[in-house]
Order: structure tokens, then sequence, then C-alpha cells
């Protein structure tokens, strides 16, 4: 059964003196619900988004040894705001020769992509708007929405870079989708269901129980898959698609303004999220590190403030690679999706499954500790 | 006590993860991966010692066994039922294999690690060399055939890649090519021999078959004429003898000696031609209602008697090796034969470790001083005093020297032999096997210290190669492997006595153990045996079941009716093998340290000639089979061909046709051309002024048209 | 008012587009989008009877099979495409007429 | 409730889809149209519970079919060709005419009424019930089918994929001229 974030809350009591609020109305009350919560979580992923242009510029000019945005409010914190400002004052052009119709679709695409996967990420164990029990392939297959809208921006441009940066982004999200599916399929295996719910409650209790620690399969799985997200995100080292040494950059060269800015955002919220989810696939989610089991409103506050704990750590990884390493070429991409992780996440599958028969589901610890 | 798949999988499963891992990346690993490999066989030793353990010290009756099926695959399409389960079965006598393939493997594969080292090969060898022993110890586990022929055809594979290792070779190419072809044909029976047993009883799982032969379900079938259980047990025999290499099949195991020498020690020599004896041990219900023990005994008697003279004349000291362990696979066939059950085993067990150690020892002497000519060695003794050692131990197992574990084996199977042959009143034919088993045993005695003598006694033949040799410190890979083996070659171990006759009794009856635990299966305890699921509980924990009580004198099996003839005749047995053995070294020690006596081989050339070419059987099956037998078909196919069909077919009917084609000339011309081909030129020119239009070569006007042809049908019809 | 007359009226008229797109357009990628189409009508309805009839998941793997074949045949059809584009520089049905060459 | 308006907001995406892929003449556009046509029929799977089919639906056909086609649209350069060939309608561009429109439709609704006679008489006999709002999961029947009663159909797709695979790799590789 499909649970939702309103059969979740029916369980409290103050569901029913909301729903006399809404004159007994339950449709009504849920779509309410919804609302608000929706408004909650896109904003805030939003400013998380915001805030990634942020945190990039400013760990980037930590690693340089530069102090990085200062000016606008303290610690130069405001500096989205002022860029975002920016961004919708700025005026609208669209290149004479450009598809106009595909030009306008392209940046909403990806936005509607990256916020339709929202809907599944386990937050908390209550705070998830639908747990699917299709969850994360649900996620996985909207998610390459994104692969269409950059293929479209390149295409609608009309600019031979566009073009080349959207060729080069659509081949190489749906390369790198095959890995990552695939990682993720081991350890649907092991959790025995596609849900988040069911995902991230296999691993309740200390972090050994961590699917990233369930056996050597699963650990090689969480660098495939964080190297494929990397690379379906378009993020550095994998950042062919907006290269501005080759491509200007990349399949929005011609966007300007909020087209632009939804293109950013999309991207950084994108990151998020397959930082969110690699965390509830592979850490823990927001589990306690403590057995409790009562669910109330502060555990599943608790719950929330380790799952964006978790998510965020993985962020500054994803930031911190981006000024680390150099971008490869575009052979040397391919021949890492195609050449090595492939395989890998294919002898992983195998892994686990032979895994899961021959220890019959147990961990190492699990194994180690006499079950 | 408890048997999940987790504490059984992963002795079969460890080295298959070891051949994955170096397969794909064994190249890139340090050392290229033998230390992943020698300790993945070292996984598998720990988690067979403790079954051993289990099995052997703990409280388990003797006939107390673990079979634990999972269905392999269940396709199930309403009536018709397909359903075929793996599966193990562990009995005593499998758990004492598993310890000897894991121990005598890790030792091998920590000793090639030294004699490999360097070697361009070195990854591939041990690629294999782990798939090999997990296929060894799959087929131990195995409870059914067809996973047995599974795993048994994977050890083929392995045997061929191994013998052919240095594939550049032309020699090595064409041994592997050999080795996998003559295998080939015992293989086709085996198949050949289950198809037959599935035939009856619809399954080919060992429980099943012995309790269709305890149910009488073999009794009044027939097939080609002759009873269906020796068809069935004949055919599976014969793979048993290809792969054991019996005679006639032993050709190809000489030839196998190309692949480096720790890889024969441990495929040609320890384990994979063990398989053969095993599978004739786990089928012997089946021999013995198929009537097929006179057979197997002759067989192993000509297999044990023929190598040994064969094995007279050799110079190559791995050619000697190679056809002593086809004699002493002989001598276990014997043991089959003539029922002498636990001692067959046993002396598959003491043979696999004094072999294995005596393959090892002379790998190291190979290695030393790159040559496997004996007339070139020599007064190795002082160079490598530990192989010396340890090859002298192995020496005076084979050769069947009291305290020596090959002593109490082939005793046993000799004096069996002996009662079997003279005593238990088969017909007077059968008194060759005891003779010929009693004059290999001599023989094996002399040819063994022949080659002691020659490659390590007197003084050195070739000082340039003496020189050479390095000098033999004590290494932890090299040498402690050949000692831990040594330890094993004595006798106790296996009798708890240090004859293994009454008379030299000294630990009491309860040591022999290898007599209270190895019995031929007794099929009527199957009949109600109703296999179980592996899971992870095991439904058996906590039974301990109680040791059947044993008598020395009777076994199990109650009072035999001969006891006394059989005592009678191991008495005889044992004395007779200690004079022949003695005698047989003394010989040696005359000819080749004395010299006193003067080798044979100068007074009969032609016999020496005719067993240094190995009584040409290869010469027999090129010359005879290939070149007499298909050549011949194809000459005479070809002379058919020409003479018969060509002549009078062809030309005949040529010459019919001349005549014929006389008349049809007019008749073309007028009536044909004239009328037919150009008056059907002009009706297809009109038809084309119409096909034209529609077959336009456009897809869309195809579908425009299929579907306005389907809507008119479907309009007109009414439904 | 949901029933299975719904979907069957919706999959008829995606299959009527279907069939319509494939006769009316000549660029063969054209074509193939109306055969998705057709094939998306056919799936729908399984699974439409799969829900309303049948009570059973029959339908459901087969229109997984469908999705499948679909997938197949889009990739064959489109590399079909390109190699046609490749020699005649054109995705033209109407050029598409002969056997060879 | 909620299911309504689902399958109001799915009918309709996919219907416009389906319109759009026929009403406009820029081949990019089509596939365009034909991915909303496709994720509205994802969703109208939705409604009737089918959720593992009807996300299989998103995956396949917009994270694979639908990206090919804009491949092979851009590998073709998307032109709207003219063929030399005359026809039995005339010379038409690729993206089709009124009298290939005309004739597509004539064939279209030939078809469909076809279809309609054979099935009206089935469909509206057959049980109709109402659609519920809860639904259990399909997930785990739908594996238990695939490898149990149609796993010669599951092996046989896969063979199929490879096959689907290795061919399209050799079709479209470039040839030296």
């Amino acid at each position: 059964m499909n649970q939702t974030l309103v059969s979740y809350l029916s369980q409290y009591t103050f569901f029913d003196s909301l729903l006399a609020l809404f004159g007994n109305n339950q449709g009504v009350l849920t779509f309410v619900i919804y609302l608000v919560f929706v408004l909650i979580i896109v904003g805030m992923c939003a400013t998380i988004g915001g805030l990634g242009t942020y945190a990039e510029r400013k760990i980037s000019a930590d690693l340089q040894l530069r102090i990085g945005p200062n000016r606008v409010g303290p610690y130069g914190l405001l500096q989205f705001l002022a860029d975002g400002v920016k961004m919708i004052t700025k005026e609208d052009v669209m290149p004479n020769s450009a598809d106009k119709f595909l030009f306008y679709l392209a940046p909403l695409l990806a936005l509607i992509g990256v916020f339709a996967t929202l809907a599944v990420l386990p937050f908390s164990s209550g705070l998830a708007m639908a747990d699917l029990n299709v969850g994360i392939f649900y996620l996985i297959a909207i998610s390459s929405l994104v692969g269409v809208a950059v293929f479209l921006g390149g295409y609608a441009s009309n600019s031979k870079w566009s073009m080349l940066g959207g060729l080069r982004g659509a081949s190489q999200i749906i390369s790198y989708e095959i890995p990552v599916t695939i990682s993720i399929l081991a350890i649907t295996l092991i959790a025995g269901g596609m849900s988040f719910g069911t995902i991230v409650g296999a691993q309740k209790g200390s972090p050994i129980n961590w699917f990233i620690f369930h056996n050597p399969f699963t650990f090689i799985g969480f660098f495939v898959y964080f190297i494929g997200a990397l690379a379906e995100t378009n993020r550095a080292p994998f950042d062919l698609p907006e290269a501005e040494s080759e491509l200007v950059s990349g399949y929005h060269t011609e966007y300007t303004g909020m087209r632009f800015g939804f293109f950013a955002l999309a991207e950084y919220i994108e990151v998020f999220v397959v930082c969110g989810v690699g965390a509830a696939l592979f850490l823990g989610g927001g589990n306690l590190p403590l057995p409790i089991e009562i669910d109330i409103i502060p555990v599943q506050l608790a719950q929330f403030a380790i799952f964006m704990t978790k998510a965020l750590l993985l962020y500054y990884v994803v930031i911190w690679v981006r000024w680390t390493f150099p971008r490869l070429r575009v052979d040397q991409l391919m021949s890492i999706c195609w050449k090595y992780l492939t395989p890998i996440a294919i002898f992983n599958l195998v892994g686990c499954a032979i895994w899961v028969v021959v220890f019959n589901g147990h961990s190492v610890a699990q194994i180690l500790g006499g079950h | 006590m408890e048997y999940t798949i987790g504490s059984i999988a992963p002795i079969f499963l460890a080295p298959v993860l070891a051949f994955v891992i170096n397969a794909f990346i064994g190249n890139k690993l340090p050392r290229k991966g033998d230390w992943l490999a020698t300790l993945s066989i070292f996984v598998s030793f720990i988690y067979s010692a403790k079954i051993f353990g289990d099995f052997v010290f703990g409280k388990f009756a003797t006939d107390y066994f673990v079979h634990k099926t999972f269905t392999w695959f269940d396709l199930n399409y309403g009536d018709f039922v397909f359903k075929v389960d793996m599966g193990v079965y562990i009995d005593n006598m499998a758990a004492i294999m598993l310890l000897m393939v894991s121990g005598v493997a890790t030792l091998i594969h920590l000793f090639s690690t030294w004699y490999m080292d360097h070697d361009e090969r070195h990854g591939r060898f041990f690629t294999f060399l782990p798939l090999f022993t997990s296929a060894m110890l799959g087929l131990v586990l195995s409870d059914n055939l067809l996973s047995l022929f599974i795993f048994w055809e994977i050890m083929g594979f392995c045997s061929y890649s191994l013998i052919g290792i240095y594939y550049e070779k032309e020699k090595a190419g064409d041994a592997s090519l050999k080795a996998f072809m003559t295998t080939r044909v015992g293989d086709v029976f085996l198949l050949l021999g289950m198809v037959a047993i599935w035939m009856v009883i619809g399954s080919v799982g060992y429980v099943d078959i012995y309790a269709a032969i305890a149910e009488g379900k073999f009794v009044g079938q027939t097939v080609l004429g002759i009873s269906l259980a020796s068809f069935a047990g004949f055919c599976i025999f014969m793979g048993g003898m290809g792969k054991s290499a019996q005679f006639p099949l032993h050709v190809w195991l000489p030839d196998a000696m190309m692949g480096p020498t720790p890889g024969s020690a441990l495929i040609h020599a320890a384990t994979m031609v063990a398989a053969g004896v095993y599978l004739a041990l786990r089928m012997y219900p089946l021999m013995v209602i198929g009537d097929l023990t006179s057979f197997i005994a002759i067989i192993g008697a000509i297999t044990a008697f023929g190598a040994a003279t064969i094995a007279l004349v050799q110079s190559d000291i791995k050619a000697v090796l190679a056809f002593s362990t086809i004699s002493q696979l002989g001598y276990m066939m014997i043991g089959v034969g003539v029922g002498s059950y636990n001692a067959a085993f046993m002396h598959l067990i003491t043979h696999a470790v004094f072999k294995a150690c005596l393959f090892l020892s002379a790998g190291s002497v190979i290695h030393s001083i790159h040559e496997q000519e004996m007339p070139k060695m020599g007064g190795l003794r002082k160079k490598l005093p530990y192989t010396f050692f340890a090859m002298m131990c192995c020496t005076l197992a084979i050769a069947g020297i009291p305290f020596f574990s090959g002593f109490v084996s082939k005793d046993r199977i000799l004096g069996d032999a002996l009662y079997f042959g003279f005593m238990a009143g088969q017909s007077p034919l059968m008194a060759i096997v005891p003779i010929l088993g009693f004059a290999g045993a001599g023989l094996t005695a002399f040819y063994m210290f022949r080659m002691m003598f020659l490659t390590f006694f007197d003084k050195p033949r070739d000082h340039h190669i003496y020189d050479h040799a390095h000098d033999e410190h004590l290494d932890a890979r090299s040498n402690v492997p050949l000692l831990i083996l040594t330890v094993f070659t004595l006798g106790f171990w296996y009798c708890g006595t240090l004859t293994g006759q009454s008379f030299g009794k000294v630990f009491g009856e309860k040591t022999e153990w290898f007599k209270i635990l190895v019995e031929a299966p007794k099929v009527e305890n199957f009949v109600n045996h109703s296999r179980e699921e592996f899971s992870t509980v095991d439904t058996r924990a906590g039974v301990e079941l109680e040791k059947a009580h044993y008598h020395h004198q009777t076994g199990y099996a109650g009072p035999n009716p001969d006891e006394h003839k059989i005592h009678t005749a191991h008495t005889i047995g044992a004395i007779l093998s200690i004079i022949i053995a003695f005698s047989g070294v003394f010989i040696a020690f005359l000819m080749y340290i004395k010299k006193s006596v003067k080798p044979l081989s100068g007074k009969f050339p032609e016999f020496t000639k005719v067993l240094q070419a190995k009584y040409h059987f290869d010469e027999l099956y090129v010359g005879i089979i290939i070149q007499k037998g298909l050549l011949g078909l194809n000459r005479f196919l070809a002379w058919f061909d020409m003479g018969v069909y060509d002549r009078f077919a062809v030309d005949g009917w040529a010459a019919v046709n001349r005549t014929l084609f006389r008349a049809s000339k007019w008749f073309d011309n007028v009536i044909v051309d004239a009328i037919g081909v150009d008056g059907a030129g002009v009706a297809v020119n009109l038809f084309n002024l119409v096909l034209r239009i529609v077959q336009s070569g456009r897809i869309q006007f195809y579908f425009v048209m299929l579907v306005v042809v389907l809507a008119s049908y479907i309009w007109t019809i009414n439904i | 008012m949901i029933n299975l007359i719904s979907y069957l009226l919706i999959s008829l008229v995606l299959f009527f587009v279907g069939v319509t797109v494939m006769v009316a357009r000549k660029n063969i990628v054209a074509i193939l989008l109306g055969i998705e189409l057709v094939l998306n009508a056919a799936a729908l309805n399984f699974v439409a009877y799969s829900k309303f009839v049948t009570n059973n998941l029959d339908g459901h793997i087969f229109s997984l099979f469908i999705i499948v074949v679909a997938a197949a045949e889009a990739a064959v059809g489109l590399a079909i495409v390109i190699r046609f584009f490749q020699i005649k520089e054109t995705v033209h049905i109407d050029e598409a007429t002969s056997l060879r060459n | 409730m909620f299911i309504h308006i689902l399958f109001i907001l799915s009918a309709t995406l996919t219907l416009a889809g389906a319109f759009g892929v026929l009403a406009t003449k820029n081949i990019m556009h089509s596939c365009i149209f034909l991915l909303a046509s496709l994720i509205g029929i994802a969703g109208l799977y939705a409604t009737m519970g089918a959720d593992f089919v009807a996300v299989t639906q998103i995956m396949v056909y917009v994270g694979g079919i639908v990206i090919l086609m804009l491949f092979a649209v851009m590998l073709t350069g998307g032109k709207d060709f003219v063929s030399k060939a005359q026809n039995l309608l005339g010379l038409a561009p690729s993206m089709g005419n009124k009298f290939t429109y005309s004739m597509g439709l004539f064939v279209g609704l030939v078809f469909v009424l076809t279809n309609a006679k054979l099935l009206w008489s089935v469909a509206f006999s057959m049980s109709s019930n109402e659609v519920t709002e809860a639904y259990p999961s399909t997930v785990n029947e739908l594996g238990h089918l695939l490898i149990k009663d149609h796993v010669l159909a599951f092996e046989l797709s896969s063979v199929l994929l490879l096959g689907a695979l290795v061919g399209a790799a050799i079709i479209a590789r470039p040839r030296k001229q």
C-alpha cells in the first residue's frame, strides 16, 4: 500500500480537529495539506538550490585561499537573493533563429523533472509527500526529463555551442543512468522493495546497519552510484555539456535572466536530490542512531535534521570534488561509463544477489556478530 | 552441528571467487593473484576441516549423511512437471574426500607459488588452478550425477587448459587435445549411463538411485538385450575409466605431464584422476546389481600390471610417476572390483597424499636442475636433502613397505583380491586378479626404487647439470608442503596400527577409523528418505546419533561365514606383499647401486622396445582406428564415388540426356520459344501495366491497401 | 464516472491519431512516432481490461512486453533511418522504394 | 476525487499530445508532443493502479525512446524534405500536405470504425466497475508472474533486446565509403 503524507498525518489527534475545521471534507483537507507541504518543500529546496550557488562560491574560495562573496548580508549570505533579483530583472533575450516553443519549454521541463523527484524524497519517515512502492524507480524515471530538457535547450538555441552541449549532455545522462540504476537495483534487491520507506526502514539502528556497510558489493556500489550521479547532474569532473573552455557554457549559452536561472536552479536542486537519494539508499537516510520506536513530532524533526545533515555533507563533497579534479575528455567520459562503471555495477548486482542467497540477506556485521 | 548453506557453500564458492577475480583482474594484482588463489583454497580447507571434524570425531553414526537440496529449475506448465533439484550430499566418504582435496590442494598451491614464480604463465596458471579445485570440491559435494557431470566437465576443461598452458609448444598442445578427446570418450558413456538411469527412475540423485536399487526398480529392465543395470553401470564405469586413466583409455595421462609439475601433482595424480574411482565407489551398488565387479577387477588388474611394466623402462622422471599413477589407480579399481570398498577408498586417499608429494618432489628436482631425464641426474641426495627425504618416504609408501600408508591400503586390497581370486568360489579365471596385483606390487617397488637410485644415489652422471643445480635451503613455500605431506605418508594416521594388520596393533580398535566410517552404501536405508530444503535453520541441529556398535571381526554386516577364509587370505597377503616389496627393492638395489646384476633391458631388447613404446597404444589408436579405420572407409567411399557412381550414374545419365536434348531442342525452338516465351512476355507486359501501379514499393501505400482490404473483409462478414 | 469505456475511447482516439500519422506523414521518423502511438493505444487497452474485466495482472505483463518490444523496435527502426539517411541524404519515405541500392 | 482529477488531466495530456503530434509540421515539436502524450498515458496507468507499468512507461519512453527519436531527428537534419519521386498524391513534403492528411484521416477513420465494429459489442458486455481509490501494490505480483508463468516470454524478450541492440549497432555503424 502506498503511504502518503496524509495517511501518515491521519494517525495524529490534531488531524481530526483539522478535519472538523474543513467541515469534515477530507478531499479539501488533503488538498490543503498537500498545498502547504508542497510550498514548504519546494520553497525549502529552492532555497537550498540558491544557497548552493553561494556555497559553491564560498567553498571554492576557501579551497583556493580566497574570501568569496562577502558584501551582501552577513558573510555574503544574501548573495543568492541579490543574484535572483538580478536574474528576474534582466532582459529576456532570445536568439532570432531559435525555436521559440522549445526554447521556452526546455528550462521548464528541467524544473518539472527535478521538482517531481521531490515528491518521493524521504526527508523523514513521515515527511515524504508520497511513499510510493515504486519510489526509487519513479525517481530515476522522472529525473530523465532533465536529459530531454538539456537536449532541447541545446537544440532550440540554434547555436553550435549549445547544440554540442545538448548532445553531450543527453548522451552523458542516458549513459550514466545505466550504472546508477544497476547500483540502485542492488540495494532494492537487499531491501526487498523499491519504496523509500522499505529501504530506509531496513537500515534502522546503528550506522553498522547502513547499506553501504551491508556487504563489500554495496560498498563499491555506493561509489559507483556517487560517480554516476555526479555525471548525471553534469557536475565536475563530468561537466562536459557546459565546459567553459570548449563550449562557452554549453546548452545554456543563449539563455539569460530567469530562464538561465531555472537551469541553474534545476541543476543545484538535482544535486541535492541525488545526494539525498545517496543518503537514503546507502547511508541510512533519516534513521536515528538510537533504538527509538515511538513516532512523535520531535523524533520526526530529528530524523529530518539527520537526513539533511547527511545530504548536505554529500553536497559538500560534490562541491569539493568539483574544485579538485580536472575535467575529463569526451572519450574518457564514455569509456569510464561503459568500460568501468557499468561492468562493475553489473558485477555488484550479481554479487549482491549471490550474497543475499548465500547469507540469507544478512549483512557483514550480522554475520560477524552471529546474526 | 548446523549445516546451512552458509557453512557448506564457501567450500565451493571461495575458489570460484578466486577464479573470477583472477580471471578478470588477476594480472593487476600483486604477484598476479597467486596469494588469493592459495588463500581461497585455505578457506575451503578450514570449512572442510569443520565438516571432517563433525563427521569423524563427532557422534554421528556410521551411516549418517547430510543431504540437502534446493530447486535448480522448476518449469510447471499445467500437467507438465519438470523439476530438477541440485543439492549437497555429504557422508563420511565425502567428508574425508573434502579434507583430502582441499588440504592437498592448499599445499600444492603453496608449492606452486614458488615453482611458478617468474613464469610467464603465472597468472593463467593461478586462474585455472582454483577453478579446478573448486570443481573437484563441487564434484565431491554433489548429490546427483548431473551436477557431478557438470563439475567433471569443468575439470576436464581445466585439465585441458593446464596441460596446454605452454600452448606454443606443439607437444603441449597435442597432449592437451589428446587428454581432452580421450576423456571425452568416457564422458559420452557417462552421459549415456545417466540417461539410462533417468529413463528408469526419473532422477539421477544418488539417494534416488540407491532407493531405486533397494526397491528393485532395475529388475527386469533391459536395453539392447542386456540388463539395464549392467548397461548403466558399464557406461558409468566407462566414464570413470576415462577419467581415472584405466586400460584402454589410459593413453592420455602420460602425455598430460607436459603441464607444469605442480599442476600434474594436483590434477593427474592427487585429485582429478581419483574422481573416476570416487564415481565407481559412489555407484558401487549399481555395479553390484549389474554384475560388473569381476569386470572392474580385471580391468583394474590389467591396468595395474601393464602400467607397472611400462614404468620399468621410462627414463623421464615424470613419466615414471605418471605410469605409477595409472598403476595405483588400477589397484583402486581392483579394490572396487573385489569388494574391498573401504580399502579402495583408503588407497585413494593415501595415494593422493604420497603421489602429490612425489610429484612436488619431482617438481622440486626439475626446478633445481632444469632436467627431467633420469640418466642425466644422479647423486642429487646431497644437493636436495629435504626433497630427498620427502621423496624417500613417499617411495617407501608407494612401494608398500610396512609402517607406511601405501602398505596398509594396498595390502588390504591385495588381501581381498587374494580371497576373491582363490577362495570366494569365483571362476578360475579370476585368479588372474591377485596374480597380476602381486606382480604389479613387486614391479612397483622395483621401478620406484630404480627412480630413487637413478636420481639421488650414485655419482652424478652429468657434471654440468649437477654443478649448476641450486643448493636447497629450507623454504616455507618449496619444502614445507613436501614435509607436511611426508608426515601423512605414515600408516598409522589411517589405520591406527603400525602395519594395518592385527599383529601390529598398538592403539586399539577405536582408531581403525577408516574401517569404522567408510563402508559401501546400504541401499535399503534410503528407501524412505525425504529430502530437505536448504534453509537457515538446520532441522537436524542437536540430533546426535549414537555411533553404531562396531565389531572388529565382523564389521557391521554381521558375522560373515567366510570370515575365517578372509582372515587367512589377509594374513597370507600381508606376508606375501612384504616379501614381494622387499625383493623388488632388493633387485633394484642390486641393479642400480651395487651394479652386480645388469639391467634386464639388455637381455630382452625387443621387449624393452615395446615397453618404451608403451605397448604401442598410441600407434594402435592412430594406426588402426584412425588410419586403417577411417582412412580405409574414406578410400572405399572415394572408390565408390568414382568407379560406380561416376561411371554408371553420371556418365550413363549424360548419354541419355544427349539423346533427349536433340529432341527437346527442336521442341524448344519451335514451340516454347516462339509461342511460349514471346507470348508470355507479351502477356506479362500487359499485366505489368496494372501491377506497376500497385507494386510501387511505397510502404504507406501498402498499408493503406491493407487497411482497406481488411476493413472491407470485416464489414462484409457479419459478426 | 471512470469506467472501461472511457479508457477504451481514449485508446481508440489514440489509435486513430497514430494510424493517421502513419499514413499522412512522409518522414520516416514521424511514421515511427505514429507507430509508438498505436502501440501505446494497445498497451492501454491491455491494462484497462486487466483492471476492469479479468482482475489479474496478465494485462500488465503484456503491456510491459509491448513497452519492451517498442523499445527494441525504436532502436532498430531509428538505426535503419540513420543508415538510410547516410545513403540517400533524405528521410522521405517515397525515396525508400527499391529493394537494393 | 483525486483519481478523477488525475484521470481528466492525464486524458487531456494524452489526447492533446496525440493531436499535437498529428497537427504540428515541425518534427521536433512532434517528438515533444509525443513525450507529453506518453507521460499522459503513464498517468492513465496510474489511475488504474498499474504503478509499475506507469513508471516503466516513463522510464523507457522518456529516458530512452524519446531521446533516441530526438537524436535521430538531429542526425537526419530535421528538415522538411521533398521527394523527387512522383507519388499517387503528387509531390508531398515529408511532413505532409492536405492530400496526405485527407488520405490519412480517411484510413484512420476506416481503421477505427472497423475496430469499433469489432469491439463495441464486446466492450459493453464486459463488467465495468467504478475505479476505487485504494490500490495494492502490483510490483511483487508482477515479479512473480514474470519469473514463473511468463518466464519464457521474459527470457525471449531479453534475447530480443540483445538482438535489437546488436542489430542497431551494426546497422547504424559508420562505414568506410
